[in-house]
């Protein structure tokens, strides 16, 4: 089939987007690859971050900690998910005799992103098995996954607040208007689109989580970052935090794409 | 196992359970592996628990870090050794042992730097830029004791010190001796201790304690076996062994 | 009139310091088509609004046959169960296909069984002509099929009363046609049914008696021949005249 | 003036729901404030966390350290919106030209928002210095700053983004039919609207930041939570971190709070 | 026709598989005013979008004046300047005043001192009844004000021609008939206007010729006495016989 006019002018235009794009790519590698090795420190640099030998060494427990994040963060995404979504829908009551029920998720969001997450950890990961509680009811597992899905979830609360409120109230007015309750409608209608909405913003915080799972080992558990300190430590060389971030970024990069790609379909397709 | 005194009040009946970091370091414990015995601290656990009745056999490890160590619950530890500095302070949560090593504090520079040439005085040392790790002896030794002109940086443990003072962006590191050698000796390039500061006059006097649980039943067990390993010179063995003398390292000089 | 299917008695409504619904009277005989007209503003959508309990008066009564409804504190949902409305933007609910748009309700508020439900609700697709478009999603289908998808939806709650709120103002002229068909169509099946709408012809064609609000208040509600030919408050006359006018 | 039936029956609901939601909160607070202490660790527990003596020993140091936290945050803030803004913008391009920028911006926020932001730290913060920089172009405040504004942009170009793809297309083209230039139109007509829309997620990013200053003490400074981990070491004991915490919620409640209440009011006078 | 203002030839534009516009050839000349009728989705405002180089055409050329704009990398915006759009639904900008909805292209796009162009838009504003609404918002104006502040925002940039696209289908009858008297005005002043509409009498009453389009195609061109009383083409009849049943 022959081009058109515009055709064969946006295939021009992306072609000579896609040369200047890799020319520039191609002169900014080759900077870096050929002038940053001529600085001075260059080669101490190199030994303290990109040394082979030390990342081999270390990748296989560095795998072995990730489980621990893995098993974390599966028990803790679902916890937070439930938590801001009742703190969300305690923040969007109208009721006038559920103003308490405001009050709180305002105070709740307030405190729990307010509060540095360290704290948390410390004050529940220490403090509440402090109080007496004999093993296993004590586990730093259980009260740092509590510290953790407290902090997140004020700010996924946040999140889905914000989601609520952009589903516009002719879409509840239309719900009620068929006699489904109250609960109904959130669920049934205005929830599903306003979580739609918010998928960007909420892939934001499931990285960040991923990444924040880190903050148990304040408390004990030996996941990956700490496991990666624990080398840096010992070798004192910063390698194996670069293969905790290889670790990550083969996780994370995947599922935002993944999460893009179900967007821009869902655009498509809808609308 | 175990003596009259310690035998029922371990964690575990019959054996002891003994703390260290994660992970521990040279000169303090070889390998990461205090299993093995070999290091100052794992040697004289060992010889703590030979003591108190527990043969090696009897002797398990966990590790802890110091926010664990410090914690209000229960502990998982009878006693725990990682270079834990007797503090006042320290008392009203935790108990300590009597010492089992007192050591002082160290500058580290890095050789052929600017600092290196600096007079082992006080007042030479104050132009310096310090870094230490945070949660050492070495912050308040250097807020109340040094007190250098320049602010000092503060990293979470040696390796990201020595990384600091590899990046130019501090001039010397105040560490306790035993880890000052090690670090000028193994991580650092060209690492050097430029002076140590000295012990008398109760300038720095450095005094690690095995930590225990507050009003743990323990504490006079470990202070006799640390009481007879010092009076039979056990330690001084120990020490001789595992820690690098000190020679060579001049004493600063605090008058001037 | 004897036992209103509703009664309406100095129903207001304020939103701050406007009266939007001020001290409005009406009652509508069961099987009645009355449409509302008035320019925009003088709140025909809040008054339909009121009625479905979308909006809680500040004052006035609102009877359903023999149940007040305005009550404060009553559950809405059983009322509303009663009530069914179809609003100008049609307000489908755009995540779910026409099929679960018009099965949702019924489901969940009146627990029907799934293919029940399923069974009743391709019957009335089918009798709007929609059969074909249960498994499409609504931004799939142009202005005037939402719409009658909205009203099927509102019908499947097999309702006693519709409220129509400017159903035809979204759409094209020729999709027009197809909607107030519809509307036709529910007349004569007897249903009751209060219409806002500016489409003056056709409210003059099916109404039964025609309402002229102006400013959240009921000025004169009369049969449509009356309403149209001699109003007689002078605002209706007013606007009559300009509607015509630009009406051509 | 008399009250409607309606309002005498909010004003009824409000009160009930005043005096359930009282009467819970008392409740909650009196178990706490009974139950609690009774615990058999409570006495350990509050030495440790709520020390009177070490609060106010420490809390005049503290307040200091935070003024470390206030100038970073003060200068980290408007360059992460610059450089969120610009990356924002490059994924947004739809000019087949401007491809390159697209997958950079892609790139940048994914690498970003994947690399545990405590390598990315150590590697700017450390790294680069070492490659040879001297006093004071090695200064771990400004190699600090540049990691934490590359990791925290990553995050907020990607909250700026659904923002701007959230403002109806329509706008752009009545901006653009105007004659308006792209950059125009993004600067007067979508981003003005993308921004207000985005302000609750944003606020999270900002409470967030203001505590992941702290990150900047891996290289160095002794901010806000590295005082209190000092103390902390020293006195073994963690009240310290709740005087941070109280420092912390000081500033950032009442943030929220008038976000929230200016946003509310836009609500109210608009639309 | 001789120097036509405005030449289509052959426009065509593609929505993946759907043809929207599908070789359109039209001349528009200078003073004369387009009306574009037809059924929903039929391509009115796409082939609008196209002559403001909002969407890129597909193939064909159009000319303003002797300039071919359609060329593909031309700068558009010297081109948006000189012709004015106004959409079915406003799209003024929310959150800016009127007055800073007006001035805000002249300023930035013509460089005018702030002043001067406050003047021309009051002078604007005032000859649309609109001087005492400079300062509010758009949300706070009815719809009829709305559409007559973005038809202000339109002129402000002093156009050679105007394309209006349903401008009055959002509106209420009543308001309907202000912003058709500002399209009467502006082509009293003699400005060059294309106007899709559903409004057939308004078509009829000012138009000098009507175009019927239909699937993408221009299917019948001709003055509004010959389009609404003698069609040619049996699609156009099919169309007009429907909408004047409803319409009334
Ligand atoms: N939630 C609200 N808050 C404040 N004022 C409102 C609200 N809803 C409606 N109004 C006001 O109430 C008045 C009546 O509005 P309503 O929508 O009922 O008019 P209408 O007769 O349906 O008009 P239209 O023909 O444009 O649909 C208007 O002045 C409107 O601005
Ligand atoms: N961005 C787009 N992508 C795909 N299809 C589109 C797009 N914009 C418009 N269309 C399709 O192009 C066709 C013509 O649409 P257009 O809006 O031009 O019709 P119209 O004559 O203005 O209709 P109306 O009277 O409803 O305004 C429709 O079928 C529409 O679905
Ligand atoms: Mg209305
Ligand atoms: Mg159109």
């Amino acid at each position: 089939m022959s081009l058109t006019a515009r055709q064969r002018f946006e295939r021009r235009e992306r072609l000579r987007g896609i040369a200047i794009g890799t020319t520039s790519l191609v002169l900014v590698v080759a900077a870096i690859y050929w002038l940053v090795p001529l600085a001075p420190g260059w080669e101490a640099v190199q030994r303290s971050f990109f040394n082979w030998p030390i990342l081999v060494k270390t990748f296989p427990k560095l795998l072995d900690a990730f489980l621990v994040d893995v098993m974390i963060f599966a028990w803790s995404l679902p916890l937070i998910l439930v938590l801001s979504l009742a703190i969300a829908l305690c923040r969007n009551t109208r009721n006038p005799a559920l103003l308490p029920l405001r009050v709180f998720g305002a105070f709740y969001t307030d405190i729990f992103r307010g509060i540095p997450t360290i704290l948390l950890v410390y004050l529940i990961g220490f403090g509440i098995p402090g109080l007496g509680l004999s093993r296993p009811w004590n586990s730093p597992y259980i009260w740092g996954t509590v510290a953790l899905v407290l902090t997140y979830s004020a700010y996924v609360a946040e999140v889905l607040r914000s989601g609520i409120e952009s589903v516009h109230s002719s879409q509840s007015a239309a719900a009620r208007s068929l006699g489904l309750s109250e609960a109904d409608s959130m669920r049934y209608v205005i929830l599903p689109q306003a979580i739609r909405r918010q998928v960007p913003a909420m892939m934001n915080f499931v990285i960040a989580l991923q990444k924040d799972v880190a903050l148990l080992s304040f408390v004990g558990p030996i996941e990956l970052l700490r496991q990666a300190n624990v080398f840096k430590s010992l070798m004192a060389n910063f390698t194996p935090y670069v293969g905790a971030a290889i670790i990550f970024l083969c996780v994370t990069v995947p599922a935002t794409r993944y999460a893009d790609y179900l967007l821009a379909r869902q655009r498509a397709v809808r609308s | 196992a175990g003596n009259e005194c310690s035998a029922g009040n371990t964690l575990k009946s019959d054996r002891l359970t003994i703390a260290t970091g994660n992970p521990a370091y040279p000169p303090w414990v070889m390998n990461d592996a205090p299993e093995s015995g070999e290091g100052y601290e794992a040697a004289v656990a060992y010889a703590v628990a030979q003591r108190m009745g527990y043969p090696a056999e009897s002797v398990d490890w966990v590790r802890t870090s110091f926010d664990e160590a410090i914690q209000p619950g229960a502990k998982n530890f009878d006693f725990n050794l990682q270079q834990y500095s007797i503090k006042p302070e320290r008392l009203e949560v935790v108990d300590f042992s009597i010492p089992y090593y007192t050591t002082t504090m160290a500058v580290v520079v890095r050789d052929g730097s600017a600092a290196s040439g600096t007079d082992v005085t006080a007042s030479a040392l104050k132009k310096l830029k310090f870094g230490a790790a945070a949660g050492t002896s070495s912050q308040p030794f250097l807020a109340d004791v040094l007190q250098p002109e320049q602010d000092m940086l503060l990293y979470d443990d040696n390796a990201d010190v020595v990384a600091a003072i590899g990046a130019n962006q501090i001039d010397a590191i105040v560490f306790d001796l035993p880890s000052a050698l090690f670090v000028a000796a193994v991580q650092l390039d060209g690492g050097k201790v430029l002076g140590q500061f000295p012990v008398e006059n109760n300038v720095s006097p450095d005094n690690f304690g095995l930590l225990m649980g507050k009003g743990s039943a323990l504490k006079p067990c470990v202070d006799a076996a640390i009481e007879s390993l010092a009076a039979d010179g056990t330690l001084a063995e120990i020490e001789s062994t595992w820690l690098s003398q000190a020679t060579g390292a001049p004493v600063i000089d605090m008058s001037k | 009139m004897e036992n209103p299917k509703l009664r309406l008695s100095g129903v207001t409504l304020r939103f701050g310091d406007l009266t939007v619904c001020d001290g409005i009277d009406l009652q509508v005989a069961s099987g009645e088509l009355i449409c509302l007209i008035g320019a925009s503003g003088s709140g025909k959508s809040t008054l339909l609004r009121c009625i479905n309990l979308l909006e809680p008066i500040d004052d006035g009564q609102i009877w359903l046959d023999d149940l007040e409804i305005s009550v404060p504190g009553l559950d809405p949902n059983p009322v509303r169960r009663r009530i069914g409305i179809v609003f100008q933007s049609f307000n489908l609910f755009p995540h779910m296909t026409v099929m679960d748009n018009i099965t949702l309700a019924p489901r969940r508020v009146l627990s029907q069984q799934p293919d029940e439900t399923a069974q009743a609700a391709m019957a009335l697709l089918s009798r709007f002509g929609l059969a074909d478009k249960a498994a499409e999603y609504p931004d799939r289908l142009s202005g005037g099929q939402q719409q009658r998808v909205a009203i099927v939806r509102a019908l499947a709650m097999q309702p006693e009363i519709m409220l129509l709120d400017e159903i035809t103002s979204a759409l094209d002229p020729e999709l027009v046609g197809e909607v107030l068909d519809v509307v036709r169509q529910l007349k004569v099946q007897g249903m009751t049914i209060i219409l806002a709408t500016h489409e003056m012809s056709f409210a003059r064609e099916v109404a039964d008696r025609v309402c002229f609000l102006d400013a959240g208040k009921i000025l004169e509600t009369a049969p449509p021949d009356v309403i149209f030919e001699r109003p007689s408050n002078p605002r209706t006359q007013q606007f009559l005249a300009r509607v015509v006018r630009t009406n051509g």
